[in-house]
């Protein structure tokens, strides 16, 4: 096909939206997804009819752009996060004990009894709220996230050994993985090889859609290599 | 109901003996003094001999009174703005004298809780010991956050009744709002409260809420409890 | 007891009608001193020459210094538990001598920090500004908990420095230790106040603390506290 029936969208710069192998490949920070849509718009209203398929294609691009580039700042993140956890070692001095301050307050017995008058209506009015258990309110969003984040670089690493070392072959089906697990266990393993896949820890292998999973891990591969060579 | 000592916030017998919890180190009388200020300063409620023992590490009771007594002189004979006040039961304070009260008022005082916490804590000490389900079903699941922050205030405390949790108001609580430690005699406390200004519980209308500021804080600071 | 009056109980029975809501007038010096010393026992945190000035209806805001001076003086010579505080920015602050603190942990309705989050304070403040990784790296993870509540209590600041946070003490960890805000000054002030606790900057010996559990290296790294 000469470049002139290309439609427009085959054409730089929306061409990067429909070619999936390319849109691996460029840096998701370097697409200004915006202007690329927008432009991508104006040219299909320009074109006096709506080809929804391209239209389609340009949106499951977009969305995998824009998650390409959470992703890359989640690694930042996790990067930083990585680092913070490496020990090190540095002279801690004792703690300051905060001087305490006392503090008068302005509640007393009178406001006790005016709130109290108002609950004892609300429970009189019987209404009584089913209420189901609540988490405790979050705390800090970081904090939460920090600690998540430690917590699951934690359980990848230990998951991680104990593959590689129940596992000499290095591979192995995922239904033999996880077979006989709990579900949440199962979901837990399922998750955590999709992230040491993107680590490049291992590599996932699904010859059709709901096959069984093979998973190769790649340190045993690398090393089987470096065995072969030397 | 938790069989509650009933002699608790009854005037002492200087005579029992002393348990300190653990025996610490004594320490010297004007060491003990100051522990003692710290501890009065701090908590802003009476204390009892027996935790004065406990901060002192000094086992006998009529010692820590005598060392207190001391202390609230040498406040009186200085003659400034607080007063370290001996209860008829035997409990000590410290507290800032009536007249400096209003003038302070101008500060921006915080009150203890706000009205969330309150009224989560108000319920509770009216209809304790009561099923912590049983408060979050009056108050909704904002209770829990409440509750919380109660328990570690030390107003409030729960104990596990099979799968039940049951939350009761503590000694703290009793102390700083100069009530009873006897539930009952709280709940009845708070009845005849209700009844001094003409509302009962929950039926009429309710009573104009208390403007902060109006409250005066030597209320919070306890009066002798009542006999 | 009498709820509606909130001086009953009061042993004080000076008769004197608390009458001046307003003190304008300018009262005696003594009467001012005892004024400035109910405001700060009332208020809780630092108050400024002018606020003392409103209390007690005095204009000049030197003098008012000067009898809050006279005040502070008196504490220090009575050498009790308390002390007022005149900090760099010429505001006067009533508090519990930083010794005592631990004594009556348990007797405040104020949640104070523990041990933890004060080393990691420590660190924070000696090391500032600082990235948080290298904070967590040294503290062990548990200081993103200990962080996150110097945050709230508004003792540390986090700014975000591209990928990195940069944590750094506040203006209010400034007040409680009356430190300079100028962060080399702070340091050499802090480094002696450690000094004072028997640790120096960059020495070895770090003998083991003493309690269990003590897991990080970091931990065990710290100088011993004073008894």
């Amino acid at each position: 096909m000469s470049s002139e029936k290309k439609p427009f969208w085959l054409k730089p710069p929306w061409q990067v939206l429909f070619d999936l192998a390319r849109l691996s490949k460029v840096r998701p920070w370097d697409l200004n997804i915006a202007t690329l849509l927008s432009s991508f718009l104006k040219e299909m209203k320009q074109m006096g009819y709506v080809d929804f398929n391209a239209s389609g294609t340009a949106l499951l691009s977009s969305s995998i752009v824009l998650r390409l580039q959470s992703e890359r700042i989640f690694e930042a993140e996790m990067e930083e996060e990585k680092k913070g956890f490496e020990r090190i070692f540095d002279y801690v001095p004792p703690p300051l004990q905060l001087p305490f301050r006392f503090e008068l307050t302005i509640t007393g017995l009178e406001d006790i009894l005016a709130v109290l008058d108002e609950v004892l209506k609300a429970e009189k009015a019987g209404a009584l709220v089913k209420v189901k258990r609540v988490e405790p309110p979050p705390g800090d969003l970081f904090t939460e996230y920090d600690k998540m984040v430690l917590q699951w670089e934690q359980q990848l690493e230990t998951f991680y050994d104990k593959l590689k070392a129940s596992i000499p072959e290095g591979e192995i089906l995922f239904s033999k993985l996880a077979g006989g697990l709990p579900w949440k266990e199962i979901v837990k393993i399922f998750l955590m090889l999709i992230f040491m896949a993107s680590k490049g820890l291992v590599e996932l292998y699904q010859a059709e859609e709901f096959s069984d999973i093979k998973i190769v891990l790649k340190s045993k591969a690398v090393e089987g290599e470096s065995r072969l060579e030397t | 109901m938790k069989p509650e000592n009933p002699a608790a916030g009854q005037p002492e017998k200087t005579g029992a003996p002393a348990k300190a919890e653990k025996p610490k180190k004594v320490v010297n009388e004007r060491e003990a003094r100051r522990l003692i200020e710290a501890a009065l300063y701090a908590s802003g409620y009476p204390l009892e001999p027996k935790t004065l023992c406990s901060i002192t590490g000094i086992t006998s009771k009529r010692l820590v009174s005598e060392i207190a007594r001391g202390l609230a002189e040498s406040y009186r004979v200085k003659g400034g703005a607080l007063e370290i006040v001996e209860l008829e039961d035997g409990r000590f304070v410290m507290q800032l004298k009536s007249r400096y009260v209003k003038k302070i008022r101008r500060l921006t005082l915080k009150p203890l809780l706000t009205e969330g916490p309150l009224k989560t804590l108000s319920y509770i000490a009216y209809r304790q010991p009561v099923p912590q389900a049983k408060v979050v079903g009056v108050r909704g699941p904002q209770a829990y956050q409440h509750i919380a922050r109660l328990l570690e205030m030390g107003l409030v405390e729960r104990e596990k009744l099979g799968k039940t949790s049951i939350l009761r108001t503590t000694k703290i609580f009793a102390d700083y709002f100069n009530l009873s430690r006897d539930l009952r005699l709280m709940r009845r406390q708070l009845e005849k409260l209700f009844e001094e200004k003409g509302w009962k519980p929950g039926e009429e209308e309710t009573p104009p809420m208390s403007q902060a500021g109006q409250k005066l804080p030597a209320e919070v600071k306890t009066a002798p409890q009542p006999a």
